[in-house]
């Protein structure tokens, strides 16, 4: 198979697929055709290319490529009836971050870090499929240990866990904010 | 995402504090407006002063019939213990032991303050069903099949939520059953008949070798009583191939029915 | 809105809809941006030119336009068996945790807590390899008794049976209230 239909049958196959399909899978899916892991990933590339000046992207996500649409096409597709327009409150977020950052991370924990009562947020983000129990800790009491989530990737468009930002960047993030001379308030 | 969003905004002027929304995430989330309002350095809270402010802000939603979440009454009651703290004499010049009384605090607004951020940072990303899309549906040409090591989605919680279902149905002596929680035998049972899945075919075990050196007493119990429950169950048989010779354990192969 | 971002947004909108978009649909999602028919009907022939090398193409079908895979690809996707994660039904997560939290246990106690018939649910658990026969009870018929298997606490992320919430914890994890200030539907 050429290059340029080895691209167009990946395009096919993520087009196909509702969910992100694994380097892996693909590998086995085109092997039949004669390609290799590296000629999949030079498959992908030439169809990032492809699509350069389209409405579709391919994103690597949750261990696998997508197509999705591009975020500045939102607006149309806000109008459309697709499944669950999602909602964060900050509570939420923040418990998703602390969760993220400092898994396997105990109720307790999480609440230390934010002060407050959290195991609302919790149940209703784990009803969500975004956290999830993954063991206990071994101290007294046994505390539940959770987690985050496949899908708590594919929702945020995240590679990886290592694809958030570190918190050495966010560190610095915050320094920059914090500088002399920014406007009183500025949080 | 401003940070404040969703909650409450604190404006200071000359008259004092008007609150704009509900409430703050929390105490820290309060301090750390107040903290980075007056640009006080972090390292260095002057304690009285921000403890002034911190009760004033407490005053105003009290006045404003805001429900104050006892969260924040229990800070308040820490910003004042940091506060009579640092009043006692320093224990003298010999220090490195006295550790600065706001250390502690410091160290959980640092950590919020990051988390904050992190949330902040999250929430700046396209979310999917928000602000990317991807395809709804699976093209009809495409054979859905189910492989026999297809990954199974499953979570604990979803587990969870299904047996409290079970038991809001199940007769009484059930619901008795479980909360006695009998799993550590079941646990020993499921180890056990692990150990025969994986020893080879025939030869059994010793039954010395379920009880491997330094195992605690209450695990010997337990394993004992395990080997027992098998023994009676019929998963396992015992056989003693000489007189006093070594006792041996045999998985007894089950036939469907 | 300019004739190529238009087009591009038509495509977001064919792609993301999971059926065929007829071409008022369109008009209306696209109207607000300055589009009539007529500029719906130029977008549209625009994609399908900017389509002309990929592997996918616009169809009208079924009173509407739709994104499609190109007819050459069909018998290649054909062959391509997209392996659907296992999602439990209500019915095997309740027997599931019913032999989780009673084994060993028979059918027909499994039977009694449920109030329906759960031979087909035992089955195909069975075969999935999260429960399996581990011996027979010693009443009269002698039926069989069932048990979780080591992959049960895989998938379940399980360190052992003891990590299995306890009923108390259930209830704790269950009760929790989302707190009255997070805004409904937020997670």
């Amino acid at each position: 198979m050429d290059p340029e239909t080895l691209a167009r049958a990946v395009e096919a196959v993520l087009f196909a697929s509702p969910e992100p399909v694994p380097l892996a899978r693909l590998v086995d899916l085109l092997g039949p055709e004669g390609a290799d892991r590296q000629a999949v990933l030079e498959a992908l590339a030439r169809l990032e290319r492809a699509l350069a000046g389209r409405a579709v992207e391919v994103r690597e996500v949750a261990g696998g490529y997508q197509l999705r649409t591009r975020p500045e096409f939102a607006p149309f597709l806000a109008r459309l009836e697709v499944p669950r327009p999602v909602r964060f409150s900050r509570a939420a977020l923040e418990t998703l971050a602390i969760v993220a950052y400092r898994q396997p991370v105990t109720r307790a924990e999480v609440e230390e870090v934010r002060g407050v009562d959290c195991g609302g947020v919790l149940k209703s983000l784990a009803e969500k499929g975004l956290v999830r129990i993954v063991g206990k800790k071994d101290v007294p009491g046994r505390p539940l240990l959770y987690g985050t989530t496949r899908k708590f990737l594919e929702v945020f468009g995240l590679a990886s866990l290592a694809d958030l930002p570190s918190l050495q960047e966010i560190e610095e993030l915050l320094a920059q904010e914090e500088k002399p001379g920014d406007p009183p308030g500025a949080a | 995402m401003e940070h404040d969003e969703g909650g409450a905004i604190l404006v200071g002027d000359q008259a004092g504090y008007r609150v704009r929304l509900e409430g703050f995430e929390g105490p820290l989330d309060l301090l750390l407006h107040l903290i980075r309002k007056h640009r006080y350095d972090i390292y260095d809270i002057p304690i009285a002063r921000i403890l002034e402010e911190y009760l004033a802000v407490l005053d105003t939603m009290r006045v404003l019939d805001l429900d104050v979440a006892s969260e924040f009454l229990v800070m308040a009651a820490t910003l004042a213990e940091i506060k009579s703290r640092m009043l006692l004499p320093k224990p003298q010049e010999d220090e490195e032991e006295g550790e600065d009384p706001r250390a502690e605090l410091v160290r959980r607004l640092l950590e919020y303050e990051r988390m904050r951020a992190a949330a902040e940072r999250l929430a700046d990303r396209p979310v999917l069903g928000r602000e990317v899309f991807a395809r709804s549906f699976r093209a009809p040409e495409l054979d859905e099949v189910e492989h026999p090591d297809a990954p199974i989605e499953a979570d604990l919680f979803r587990l969870l939520l299904a047996f409290r279902d079970v038991l809001e149905e199940a007769p009484e002596t059930f619901v008795e059953d479980v909360a006695r929680e009998r799993i550590s035998i079941q646990e020993a049972m499921q180890e056990i008949l692990e150990i025969f899945e994986t020893a080879p075919a025939g030869a059994g075990l010793a039954f010395q070798d379920l009880f491997p050196p330094r195992t605690s007493r209450t695990r010997l119990v337990t394993t004992f009583l395990a080997v027992l429950e098998l023994v009676r169950l019929r998963a396992l048989r015992v056989m003693q191939v000489t007189p006093f010779g070594e006792i041996r354990l045999f998985a007894v192969l089950m036939e469907e029915s």
